[in-house]
């Protein structure tokens, strides 16, 4: 029986015209504003998933990542720690199940490991551009300095009223953060975000592969 | 009057305004405060007071101007000598009754013999039923602006900060302790409530306008100061957690800066004092650092005859500045010299005044420096009990916490030279002071930089101390006048306050209202004491202040709301829900479809086709690990260890006092994996409530426990064609009941998604496939359904409908059939409670419960009357008192009469019981309890088809 | 005393037993302060005009006293429950040996900072009758007391933003009007013309879909009513103690024999405690265990405008009530603070929560000023409803938690309280409310009606 | 808005908390009587000053864990994570 093939959607409506890139339905990125002084791009095609073990067991071992910090010591994983004992995984679109069999291959018998594909429950997004700091702290309370919050940070905390993974994931030098909430808030949040920007001239992107 | 060119002039006369007061129009210059245009042109009277109706004029030329309290356009209680002008701006007076300038002097001296303070609680007592007639006149009095009913326009923004120092202050004190802890390395915010740094220096000589500009060039040169005029530091709460207002800023009306300051530098100056004695109100009648403002700043001639009244420099350098603008001053009184004022007198406005030894001048102008008011009120806020100080006649800091300093006038006098140098360290040691905090605070922070060690900061004792200059006690003169201006409230309704009995200065405040007014006892507390302490015959120590509290300066509701941040939810399947007009339901933070037009049916197609439901909300939780039913039975009342992989079970779960909490079903899905799914509204407190089982109770369990409600968007599909739709959707599951029996889950594919869950489950009591697909895949599986339904009468269903089916089907709703203090045997659950359990939360309690009768029930209701739906919340009587309630009830359009659940007192819960339901107007309606809570298939051969 | 005794203390039923013998037989016997009538001036609009003329001073409200060393009931706590209680004991049953101390100035606790709603549409017949009896005494109050209390029946509106408040708003009707309680719900037009400063539109995240609407709720002047039951408690020959700071009870043999002051001993065989938000604190001087947590509840007014709002509406969704009084401010409140505190200071969240629902609500308002804010403490039950009456410890009384809730009930527990003392046997009208309820499981769950009503 | 100093995550605005409530041990469930589990159901030393309650990291890191405050000037001090079963014994 033919049937349209599945289509993923992000929970942040599409602006614009948009592609299919691996699978999921994206808005295309404006080609006029690449470069914009400060970005807010969906990332929701990314995978994502979702580590819990023991802070001194083999997975710990395997992701080599403190809690409250960001890492790439995976090859093409972003491994975050915003909670204790618990890791979430960023990586290319469709990545999951390798990712978890890697990691499920380290695990010894008897070490109670959970590993979850939340791909689909996080809303994602990141945002670029060195007035970020001065968008997130309307809606943010923590201290968003260099000092206290350095690039490769990583932190659960409350924004625009909802929990959020935060992390803040400098690119070329330039100031960035990477934050995911649960993907129902993902519409409001998104909207939260660009009116916090408006005085900054935000703009929303599409997201482009490999995106991470 | 306009002078030539001042120095210090802040108007730019090459840019000229007009603007309309009280329906006339105004000149003015960029730079001018509605007030100082006003006075310009020769205006004196700009309100009239709300109790006497006494004409009020400019007082301090300054933000807290009792009298200046104007209507801007759509704005209430503007302050009209802050306020600037802008072309083409409306401003009116708010009290204007009768007018604002005709004389009700004769009027009021016979009213205000009655109208004493408090009069209103000694007359109007009897009869109560009069009362409303006397509170109408009453509200005839209220004071302020008018609020409109149109939506308001302007954006109000937040933000937090992190500074390490926050100056509250830009006077030269405050310049010199921002500029010093900055270059002690601090970040700073230096915030200053007027529009431009400068504080008192802005008003002054040739000398304090030089310092001015040298103090202005540091600020501007140091980078890592912020500085926010026209802002105000509003409130100083636990954790040095500042509210800072902050205004004139392009695009942004209001915005409200959330400080969680490391230090604070309060650095106010002082607040000039008014005189008390009769007829202190008049206009014309100021105090001199109005009179030098209106001079200095705005080039404006306050009067052409003058009496100054001084007790201190302030006072003398007015003098100086009337003559050089050319009003003629007829007397200087030199309070120092033992000088008084005894009377201002005149109609409308200040004709003359009489002077202690009994001279009389004629005069349109009085200016009174008769003493200082030590704004303490953030100190206060911080924990610091001012003391006073008798020979300076005001009061000091005193303790004040390690996070909190003071500066400048606020802590005593000196030449302005030594002024700057206690602030500077001042400045240096609140740098100090920030940089260990900010080590403190980022102690224990996982993903904080280390720290560097802090420095040893400077040492508090090494400042020395202001000077503090002896000055003459001026409170309230020989004669009575006005303490509290805005509220109306004189020396002598104080005095006779006291003598009443309300002898603290707190109820004297209470029964005055002294106080109580836009200034919040900046201007008035003071003397408010004095003239209680001289009644009470005790000393202002003993007497006291009211209590300061935030905000420092009033903040509108606007900012401090800032924008709208209310979180919502929406399922993948939400544009879809939009696109056909659902009504929307709001449900918590969810929103989710109510009915797409017509409940009725969408309840009579599910029983007779299929229907689609988004219930994507229910809580959703992923369990592992080898004690995951260990949880399961900590949590519910059920038992779990022995449901088998592939299986699915309800489950009630109870708080510690046994009342019921939530319930859901569980299915197992792998040896030690379970999906477990909770209420939507539930969700959030069952995950904590588990987690504090696992983190508090059993440590030693070895299971996680994972929120995944937005992982899957989940589709109810219900009716007797589930099946078969079904059918055409999935792959690689066997959909027979032989081999996907009721309460069975299984995983497979569905419209070409992976990994989706299905369970065979029914709330509407219908054959029904719960499916759980990976939520960014949802609006496409739904499409599918709908798609592949067509032909199968397939239409989607609300939440309404559901409830109308689960109704049928007798299946309760946890908050709704139940309350906050229904126990599970209450709920007709006792099938499911295991007492034979170890343990399991509220176990102690449903064991007592289990031993007696008199707990409420929870029955199945028919009403007799088939036309009538009695309403939710119905109240069943027996014996003339309230036996229960209906949580239930709804028109059933499958049997075509009414259903219903209801509490009902265990006596009355026996089924063939008839009850008595009252009905709204009062009309009593009859239904039988029924067998079952179900009124519609009671055996469940439906959904186990 | 171990914890293990005192809790077991505090759960035992208990009856009434003070002194054995009811206390009316024995007020006979006492000889000393009772009754004395003094010539207290009578206020009415006439007396007003003549002393506007005559100059002749007002007499004072109360006077001041030296401590007795005995009195026969001492009440801690000089907010609206402690002076009606001494007031009904002195005006209804002839005891007037009667002191009631407070450590700052009367009225200082939630007496004095209470957002001043009254109202009886409760949700439990009990909690019902008893707030009606309240309202019926208010009603008469200024009369009585001969002190205007300025009782303003405006109407009172509690907003449902969602079904399951709607229900529960129905739920209160019903049980209200069957008894006898104006009480009934509205839908959003008549809402509207009610408060046509709400905004009753569909777009708001928290839409308003009806209300209960309670014509005879209202606001009072809170310090009146204060100051007017001491005046007349004072009338009567009740001393009152300003600045008098209660800082231990004695008991012996389980029998309360006075209180320790600050400013000397008192001995007294009855002691009530009637001190709202510091009530474990004084229970606990005896060792009677409470379910009462204290926490900060907040309040804020703006700067006065022009009457717009002659009804006061309240959103349990939303945690906002407001009014405006008479003299043009909107006086606002909330929910109480988020964890417990005996801290008054208040906090920036508070008024920021405030706001954003307040303009939610009535979008218009953004740019009126808040003027002030405080916070009071509120002795928070389980179960939302007050405890009343004995304890384990013979002769300590409790008339507390109150929580956010008890301006409203002052004067039905003042007399009820009173009733109790001079009859040693609990009234009718409080007996639901007997600490015992926590023993036996069984709360009284006004929870729905008072979390946030107020 | 005080600090609470979150074991885990240092110190954090309070409003991304929960509290919890005073510490109070569960008595055992089938042995409890009636007295001493309404006891730990309802009642609360309620104190003025220093006590031990515990709280929720519910926007953070999602623990449960003690700390003495001062009832009064909200000062926080001594901070522990959960479990309980290190400080179970005390009353
Ligand atoms: C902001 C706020 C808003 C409220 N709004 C409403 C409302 O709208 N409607 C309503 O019905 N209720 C409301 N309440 C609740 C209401 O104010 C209280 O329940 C009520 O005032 C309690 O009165 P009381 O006389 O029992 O206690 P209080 O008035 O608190 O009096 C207790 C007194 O005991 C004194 N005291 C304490 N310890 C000692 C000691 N050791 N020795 C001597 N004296 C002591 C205190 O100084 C205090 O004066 C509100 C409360 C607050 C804080
Ligand atoms: N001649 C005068 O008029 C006069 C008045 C007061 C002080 N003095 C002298 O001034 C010197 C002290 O200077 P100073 O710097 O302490 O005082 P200052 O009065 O010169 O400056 C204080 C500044 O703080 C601002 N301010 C007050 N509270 C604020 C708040 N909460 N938020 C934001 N801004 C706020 C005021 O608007 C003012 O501009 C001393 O020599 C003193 O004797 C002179
Ligand atoms: C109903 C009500 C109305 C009030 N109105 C005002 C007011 O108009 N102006 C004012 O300054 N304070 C007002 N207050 C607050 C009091 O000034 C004071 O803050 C409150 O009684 C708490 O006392 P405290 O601040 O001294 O601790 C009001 C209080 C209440 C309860
Ligand atoms: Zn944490």
């Amino acid at each position: 029986m033919a049937r349209p093939a599945a289509v993923a959607r992000s929970p942040i409506p599409a602006f614009g015209s948009t592609d299919v890139v691996a699978g999921w339905e994206v808005s295309q990125t404006s080609r006029t504003s690449q470069g914009a002084t400060l970005e807010l791009i969906d990332c929701m095609p990314l995978t994502k998933v979702l580590v819990r073990g023991a802070a001194s067991g083999a997975v710990a071992d395997l992701l080599k990542t403190p809690f409250g910090r960001a890492s790439r010591t995976l090859s093409g994983v972003l491994t975050t720690a915003c909670r204790p004992e618990e890791w979430t995984l960023y990586a290319v679109p469709g990545s999951a199940p390798r990712l978890i069999d890697k990691v499920t291959k380290r695990v010894p018998a008897g070490e109670l490991v959970t590993l979850l594909d939340i791909t689909h429950g996080r809303t994602l997004v990141r945002l670029t551009g060195s007035r970020g700091p001065d968008v997130l702290c309307k809606l943010c309370g923590i201290d968003l300095s260099d000092a206290v919050t350095p690039t490769g940070a990583a932190l659960r905390t409350s924004v625009a009223r909802l929990t959020v993974e935060l992390v803040r994931d400098d690119r070329n030098g330039v100031c960035s953060y990477l934050m995911s909430c649960d993907r129902s808030y993902g519409d409001y949040f998104f909207g939260a975000l660009l009116d916090a920007g408006t005085e900054f001239a935000i703009e929303p992107q599409g997201f482009v592969l490999p995106g991470i | 009057m306009r002078l030539s060119l001042r120095p210090g002039e802040v108007i730019d006369r090459s840019r000229p305004l007009r603007f309309t007061w009280n329906g006339h129009d105004y000149p003015a210059f960029l730079g001018d405060t509605i007030s100082s245009a006003l006075a310009a042109s020769g205006e004196r009277v700009m309100s009239r007071s709300f109790k006497y109706s006494r004409p009020r004029g400019v007082l301090t030329a300054d933000s807290l101007d009792p009298g200046c309290i104007v209507q801007v356009g759509d704005e209430p209680n503007v302050r009209a000598s802050h306020r600037r002008v802008e072309d083409g701006m409306i401003a009116s007076p708010q009290n204007v009754w009768p007018s604002l300038r005709f004389d009700v002097k004769v009027a009021n001296r016979a009213v205000s013999r009655f109208l004493s303070a408090g009069f209103y609680y000694k007359t109007f007592m009897k009869p109560q039923r009069l009362w409303p007639a006397y509170e109408a006149v009453l509200k005839r009095f209220a004071s302020g602006g008018v609020i409109s009913n149109r939506p308001a326009a302007g954006y109000f923004d937040k933000r937090y900060a992190h500074p390490d120092v926050v100056v509250a202050g830009g006077g030269p004190a405050g310049m010199s302790a921002a500029v010093a802890a900055a270059e002690a390395g601090a970040q700073v915010m230096l915030v200053e409530s007027e529009h431009e740094l400068g504080g008192h220096l802005r008003w002054g000589g040739a000398h304090e306008l030089s310092v001015l500009a040298e103090l202005k060039a540091a600020v501007s040169a140091t980078n890592s100061i912020e500085v926010l005029i026209d802002s105000v530091v509003a409130g100083r709460y636990d954790g040095n957690f500042l509210a800072i207002l902050q205004r004139s800023l392009p695009g942004v009306t209001e915005r409200l800066i959330k400080a969680r300051a490391k230090t604070l530098i309060v650095a106010p100056g002082l607040i000039e004092r008014p005189y008390v004695f009769a007829g202190n109100d008049l206009p014309g009648v100021m105090l001199s650092g109005a009179a030098r403002r209106l001079i200095n700043l705005w080039a404006v001639k306050p009067g052409t005859r003058a009496v100054v009244f001084t007790a201190n420099s302030s006072g003398d350098a007015a003098a100086q500045d009337l003559e050089g603008a050319g009003v003629e001053v007829c007397c200087v009184e030199d309070a120092r010299r033992g000088g008084d004022v005894v009377r201002a007198s005149g109609s409308a406005t200040l004709q003359s005044v009489e002077c202690g030894d009994g001279r009389t001048y004629q005069c349109d102008l009085l200016v009174t420096a008769t003493g200082w008011t030590a704004p303490t009120s953030l100190l206060n806020m911080a924990g610091d009990k001012p003391t006073y100080d008798e020979r300076a006649a005001r009061f000091f800091p005193c303790s004040l916490p390690e996070d909190v300093l003071a500066t400048g006038g606020i802590t005593g006098d000196g030449s302005l030279e030594q002024i700057l140098e206690h602030a500077a360290h001042t400045g240096r040691l609140a740098a100090g002071r920030a940089r260990v905090a900010g080590g403190r605070l980022r102690k224990g922070v996982p993903h904080a930089a280390p720290t560097d060690s802090p420095v040893a900061e400077e040492q508090s004792n090494a400042i020395t101390a202001l000077p503090v200059d002896a000055h003459v006690a001026l409170f309230r003169g020989r004669t009575h006048g006005f303490v509290d201006f805005s509220e109306d409230v004189s020396s002598k309704e104080l005095e006779a306050a006291v003598a009443e009995g309300y002898s603290s200065i707190e109820l004297a405040k209470r029964y005055t209202t002294a106080t109580m007014g836009s200034a919040q006892g900046k201007l008035e507390v003071v003397n408010a004491v004095a003239v209680v302490a001289a009644a009470t015959e005790s000393t202002i120590t003993e007497t006291g202040t009211t209590v300061w509290r935030p905000p420092y300066a009033p903040i509108t509701l606007g900012a401090l709301a800032g924008r709208t941040l209310e979180p919502v939810r929406y399922s993948p399947m939400q544009s879809w829900h939009e696109a056909r007009g659902a009504t929307p339901l709001v449900a918590g933070a969810w929103i989710r479809p109510d009915h797409y037009g017509n409940p009725t049916a969408e309840v009579r197609n599910v029983r007779s086709n299929v229907g689609l439901i988004d219930v994507t909300p229910l809580g959703k939780f992923d369990l592992r690990g080898p004690d995951a039913a260990k949880l399961l039975s900590q949590l519910y009342v059920n038992k779990w260890a022995k449901l088998a992989v592939g299986s699915v079970r309800y489950g009630v779960m109870c708080a510690e006092d046994g009342v019921v909490l939530d319930d859901g079903v569980t299915g197992r899905l792998s040896d030690d994996n379970y999906l477990m799914t909770a209420t939507s509204s539930g969700a959030d407190t069952l995950l904590e409530w588990a987690e504090s089982w696992l983190q508090t109770e059993h440590p030693e369990w070895r299971v996680h426990i994972t929120p995944v409600t937005s992982d899957f968007a989940s589709i109810n599909v219900a009716g007797p064609k589930s099946r078969t739709l079904l059918e055409r959707l999935v792959e690689n599951v066997d959909l027979s009941a032989e081999a996907f029996p009721y309460m069975r889950v299984r995983r497979g594919r569905v419209a070409g998604v992976e990994d989706c869950l299905m369970w065979r489950i029914g709330f509407t009591g219908e054959l029904s496939f719960e499916l759980h697909v990976p939520s960014s895949y949802g609006l496409h599986v739904w499409e599918s359904l709908m798609e592949q339904g067509a032909d199968l009468g397939i239409a989607p269903f609300g939440i309404e409908a559901q409830r109308i089916l689960r109704l049928e089907k007798g299946h309760l709703i946890v908050g709704q059939d139940t309350d906050g203090l229904t126990r599970a045997y209450s709920a007709e659950l006792d099938w499911a409670i295991k007492l034979d359990k170890e343990d399991f939360s509220g176990k102690p309690e449903l064991s007592w419960q289990a031993e007696r009768s008199d707990w409420p029930k929870l029955v199945g209701l028919r009403p007799e009357d088939v036309t009538v739906v009695p309403p939710e919340a119905s109240q069943i009587v027996h014996d003339g008192a309230i036996a229960g309630r209906i949580t239930s009830s709804r028109m059933s359009p499958t049997l075509g009469r009414p259903i219903c659940l209801g509490l009902v007192a265990p006596h009355l819960a026996e089924p063939g019981t008839e009850l008595s339901i009252v009905l709204p107007a009062g009309v009593r309606a009859r239904a039988v309890v029924t067998e079952h809570l179900a009124h519609f298939d009671p055996e469940g051969q439906r959904l186990r088809g | 005393m171990s914890g293990r005794d005192r809790i077991s203390r505090a759960l035992t039923p208990v009856t009434g037993r003070l002194s054995g013998k009811p206390y009316k037989s024995i007020r006979n016997t006492l000889g000393k302060g009772t009754g004395e009538k003094r010539g207290q001036a009578r206020y009415s609009a006439f007396d007003l005009f003549r002393r506007g003329f005559t100059k002749d001073p007002w007499p004072p409200v109360w006077r001041e006293h030296e401590l007795s060393s005995s009195y026969d009931v001492v009440v801690v706590g000089g907010g609206v429950h402690g002076l009606a209680i001494a007031y009904y004991l002195a005006h209804r049953h002839g005891i007037t040996n009667v002191c009631v101390l407070d450590k700052s100035y009367v009225g200082s606790g939630g007496s004095g900072r209470n957002t001043a709603i009254i109202r009886s549409n409760y949700l439990t017949p009990d909690g019902v009758r008893f707030y009606d009896r309240s309202v019926k005494l208010y009603e008469n109050l200024s009369a009585e007391l001969n002190f205007n209390v300025m009782f303003s029946q405006r109407g009172h509106l509690t907003l449902a933003h969602n079904d399951s408040s709607l229900r529960t708003m129905r739920w209160r009707a019903e049980v209200n009007k069957l008894e006898n309680i104006d009480s009934e719900v509205i839908g959003p037009e008549e809402i509207k013309k009610l408060v046509p400063y709400l905004d009753v539109s569909s777009e708001p995240r928290y839409p308003i879909l009806g209300a209960l609407y309670h014509p005879p709720g209202g606001i009072i002047r809170h310090d009146a009513v204060v100051w007017g039951y001491a005046r007349g408690a004072d009338t009567a020959g009740v001393h009152i103690h300003q600045n008098t700071e209660v800082v231990g009870i004695n008991v012996s043999s389980g029998r309360v024999t006075g209180v320790r002051t600050n400013r000397g001993d008192i001995s007294a065989p009855i002691v009530v405690n009637a001190t709202a938000g510091w009530a474990s604190l004084i229970s606990n001087m005896v060792g009677v265990r409470m379910p009462i947590t204290t926490s900060p509840l907040q309040a804020a007014v703006t700067e006065p405008v022009k009457p717009f709002l002659n009804t006061v509406v309240v959103s349990g969704s939303l945690h906002v009530y407001m009014s405006q009084t008479d003299r043009g401010e909107l006086v606002f409140g909330a929910s109480v603070d988020p964890f417990p505190s005996y801290s008054m200071r208040g906090s920036l969240d508070f008024i920021e929560g405030l706001a954003s629902h307040v303009l939610e609500l009535m979008p218009a308002l953004s740019k009126m000023r808040v003027l002030r804010q405080w916070a009071g403490l509120c002795d928070m039950t389980p179960d939302y409803s007050p405890i009343m009456g004995f304890t384990p410890v013979e002769g300590f009384l409790v008339d507390v938690g109150w929580g956010t809730y008890g301006f409203k009930a002052g004067p039905v527990s003042g007399e009820a309280m009173a009733q109790l003392i001079a009859d040693n046997k609990t009234p009718q009208i409080i007996e639901a409310f007997a600490l015992e309820r926590f023993g036996t499981g069984e709360l009284l769950g006004e929870k729905g009606a008072a979390s946030v009503g107020h | 808005m005080i600090l609470i100093p979150c074991p885990n995550c240092g110190p954090r605005n309070a409003s991304e908390f929960r509290y919890v409530g005073e510490s109070i041990a569960r008595p055992d469930p089938n042995s409890a009587t009636q007295e001493q589990w309404r006891a730990y159901l309802y009642e609360r030393v309620n104190p003025s000053g220093w006590t031990t309650e515990s709280w929720f990291h519910r926007a953070g890191c999602g623990r449960y864990f003690k700390i003495e405050r001062d009832t009064n000037s909200n000062e926080v001090r001594a901070v522990r994570l959960e479990p309980a079963a290190a400080t179970k014994g005390e009353s």
